[in-house]
């Protein structure tokens, strides 16, 4: 019962985070109350069993994604979001209430949180947790899958992160162009000057 | 039975001045006060709770991790207190001083 | 009794989420988010002992670790505006000048 | 296992090494004796400070904050540490600034800085001199 | 020198053990919570702690930027290595059970280097991001 | 009653899915474009591991004495969906800082304007 009381707490205080982060227009308070959002999420996956993905989003959510975007905002110096253009929210508010509305039709045929007897939880996962143990002879039968069982699949994500440095070593690691040759911005400082 | 006693009053102990601190950060005026009731949030009310915790555990690997939570907590959190004031200082921002408002 | 640690622990994260998204200054908000992390550590260990299962204060421990990483990350950009000088001798040669 | 336990501690004690950590400031190893008195000294501190605070959140009227200057009689850069981290460490005194021989606080309350100004807790701190 | 006594001296505490906490969850990963993925970004973390309270230059010269880059595709490469080694012992593509005496050991042993890479990897690619972020503004 | 606590985990999760679609289309700062990406992508994973967790069950390690585990599978695509995400996240802050050099501006509106006007 507990657990169920805790989980519905952290879920509201996830929605009202949520709505924290889209409504601040400081980018700092924002990547702030992302540093909660991804405390709270890493806790709600402990309270939720999934203990390897809040050790992985406690370090990764709290920890370096926050200061990455800390990071890109010491280089843009943009400390505040501008929204002073006529702001319509009716269209994409109108998109999302509808798209939400069919998901949350689609959530009535979903079976209940915790039910052991939903399909998701009856096919393959009962063979991994009755059989990680006998053949690979590792308890956590998370680690077991990831990197026996779905071996190739992790390689495939390990490739990907690879890449992903060496995109951003590509794009960051050079000496940052001199702002004069750059035509673009020419053009603005000249408009800013007039 | 004596133990499941003492840490029952740890934890209520630790769980309301918690509560109490948090109250402190929406009743003080401005930021450095509120540090202080951040200190209790951080300081008693959570050596409070790891001992209450630690006892549940009794003498085992589960105690010495609550032991290294509360060395880390120990050392990081008056860092990160330190820190804070430190740099709100540098930045400009004035604390409100007692001195100031008998003046006025 | 457990049960009323971890309530007692929401309640305190609940109003320091408020005073996050209060404000009013930037500190404000870290301080918060410090408060925040602490509590969210104590939260962890206290389901441990609900759940029964000891692993989870590995979590909570990284919890404590990475908290004090972010907060530093956070302060050395107010404080120094970027992040490839060593913000020890920034702060302090700030001191100087204003001393 | 064992192996790769010793393993680990080999890497971790070479990047130390390498990033200059060990020395007598980050592993007192020689102030061990007196860190059990000096830990319940400074818990009897921190719940004397709370009751104080708790109280002064019951009735947010009652503070008076200061911001003093203390004197720092410690002479190595450790024990200074020590010294704004306890003070730190209670509640109702923040340090915000450590100088060479001089620390800034912040206290709640006049009566919280003036303890300090008198100096009672900075005679507690081990001074500890490094050899260098 | 750096002069803030207060960070320096905490920090040189801290990185020490959270470098030791990360290689624990990385080798014990096989019984609790842990692996690769976390111990690699735990680790990244300790030497990010070291170049904000240090310095980025200082870091840099702990871990040089091109040990980083050969660390990163060690990683890749192990991984892929220990599958390479599976099929010349005759069994498919990253099947572990034939590099030991037994179908248990060679599984723990498969899963423990993979998981290695997997370490290596990340922590290298992680710190690669940080430098490249944090180094585009310096002069 | 029952049916709205089964069901509470879902319904946030597209509340999150829609607070994270909703600041990707309206707002036209780009770092705020990429944290609505990361809202969106914490839905999707509260939706695996919603769909995953097994009432009274177990964290899937093998322990003595217990019989019901939660589903592990849901734990592993999340876990290396995260560190891809934060990977894939330092990528596009990577562009983002790349277009705040060459444009001088990480607004979409004022980009959008440079690109027509050249």
């Amino acid at each position: 019962m507990i657990d169920l009381i805790i989980n519905i707490i952290l879920l509201t205080f996830l929605a009202i985070t949520a709505i924290a982060i889209i409504r601040t227009t400081n980018l700092f308070a924002t990547i702030m109350l992302f540093g909660i959002f991804s405390l709270l999420s890493a806790t709600l996956f402990v309270v939720m069993d999934a203990l390897d993905v809040a050790f992985t989003e406690a370090a990764v959510g709290a920890g370096i994604s926050t200061i990455l975007m800390l990071t890109t905002l010491a280089l843009t110096k943009n400390h505040n979001e501008k929204r002073s253009h006529a702001h319509r929210p009716w269209l994409p508010l109108a998109v999302v209430t509808i798209t939400g509305m069919a998901l949350v039709y689609g959530t009535l045929d979903i079976p209940g949180f915790g039910d052991p007897a939903a399909p998701a939880n009856t096919h393959v996962a009962q063979y991994y947790i009755n059989n990680a143990l006998p053949e690979t002879g590792v308890p956590n039968i998370v680690t077991a899958v990831l990197a026996s069982y779905r071996g190739f699949d992790t390689l495939g994500e390990v490739a990907v992160i690879f890449t992903a440095g060496v995109a951003v070593l590509l794009l960051l690691g050079g000496k940052p162009s001199s702002p004069n040759s750059n035509p673009r911005t020419n053009k603005k400082r000249e408009e800013d000057e007039t | 039975m004596i133990i499941d006693i003492l840490s029952w009053v740890c934890l209520t102990v630790g769980g309301i001045l918690g509560i109490i601190g948090a109250i402190g950060i929406h009743r003080f005026p401005d930021f450095y006060s509120r540090l202080h009731a951040v200190g209790i949030a951080d300081t008693l009310s959570a050596i409070l709770i790891l001992l209450g915790l630690a006892l549940q555990a009794g003498l085992s690997l589960a105690a010495f991790k609550l032991f290294l939570i509360f060395v880390f907590l120990f050392f990081t959190s008056p860092t990160a207190s330190h820190a804070l004031a430190s740099a709100a200082l540098h930045s400009g921002l004035k604390p409100k001083l007692a001195d100031d408002e008998k003046k006025q | 009794m457990f049960i009323v640690v971890s309530l007692a622990i929401l309640i305190t994260m609940g109003l320091a989420l408020a005073r996050a998204i209060a404000g009013p200054t930037v500190y404000d908000r870290i301080a918060a988010v410090n408060l925040f992390g602490t509590k969210t550590v104590l939260l962890i260990a206290v389901w441990a002992f609900i759940s029964n299962r000891t692993d989870l204060l590995d979590i909570a421990l990284v919890y404590a670790l990475i908290n004090f990483i972010g907060v530093i990350a956070v302060l050395k950009l107010v404080t120094v505006g970027d992040f490839h000088s060593s913000s020890v001798d920034k702060i302090d040669s700030a001191k100087a000048d204003t001393e | 296992m064992l192996g790769l336990g010793l393993a680990s501690i080999a890497l971790t004690v070479f990047l130390a090494i390498r990033m200059n950590l060990f020395d007598d400031e980050s592993y007192p190893f020689h102030l061990f004796s007196q860190f059990p008195a000096f830990f319940i000294y400074i818990l009897n501190e921190i719940v004397k400070a709370n009751i104080d605070v708790v109280k002064r959140i019951m009735k947010p009227s009652s503070i008076s904050p200061q911001l003093v200057d203390i004197p720092v009689p410690q002479k190595s850069d450790l024990g200074r540490v020590i010294y704004a981290n306890s003070i730190t460490l209670t509640p109702g005194t923040v340090s915000v600034a450590l100088s060479k021989d001089t620390l800034t606080i912040h206290a709640l309350t006049k009566e919280a800085s003036e303890d300090l100004t008198e100096g009672s807790m900075a005679k507690k701190i081990p001074d500890v001199v490094i050899k260098k | 020198m750096k002069r803030n006594p207060i960070l320096r001296i905490v920090a040189k505490f801290l990185i020490p053990l959270i470098i030791l906490f990360a290689l624990y969850v990385q080798f014990h990963g096989d019984f609790g919570p842990g692996g690769g993925f976390q111990a690699g970004v735990i680790f990244s973390a300790a030497l990010i702690l070291y170049a904000l309270v240090f310095g980025l230059e200082a870091a840099e010269k702990i871990i040089p930027p091109h040990i980083l880059r050969l660390l990163a595709s060690a990683g890749v490469v192990l991984y892929a290595s220990v599958g390479v080694v599976s099929l010349f012992l005759g069994a498919n593509y990253l099947d572990y059970s034939v590099l030991g005496s037994t179908q248990i050991k060679g599984q723990h042993l498969g899963i423990l280097l993979v998981e290695l890479g997997v370490g290596m990897t990340v922590t290298a690619v992680m710190l690669i991001i940080f430098f490249a972020f944090a180094g585009r503004g310096r002069p | 009653m029952d049916f709205i606590i089964s069901h509470y985990n879902y319904w946030i999760v597209i509340f999150l899915m829609m607070v994270g679609l909703y600041t990707v289309i309206s707002r036209g700062n780009l770092i705020k474009k990429i944290i609505g990406l990361n809202i969106f992508q914490v839905s999707v994973f509260f939706l695996y591991i919603s769909m995953g967790t097994v009432k009274d069950g177990a964290a899937p390690i093998i322990t003595e004495g217990v019989k019901l585990y939660s589903n592990p599978l849901p734990h592993v695509l999340i876990l290396t969906a995260i560190v891809v995400g934060v990977a894939t996240t330092a990528l596009g802050l990577a562009l983002v800082v790349r277009i705040k050099e060459s444009y001088g501006t990480i607004e979409e509106d004022e980009i959008h304007e440079m690109d027509h006007s050249l």
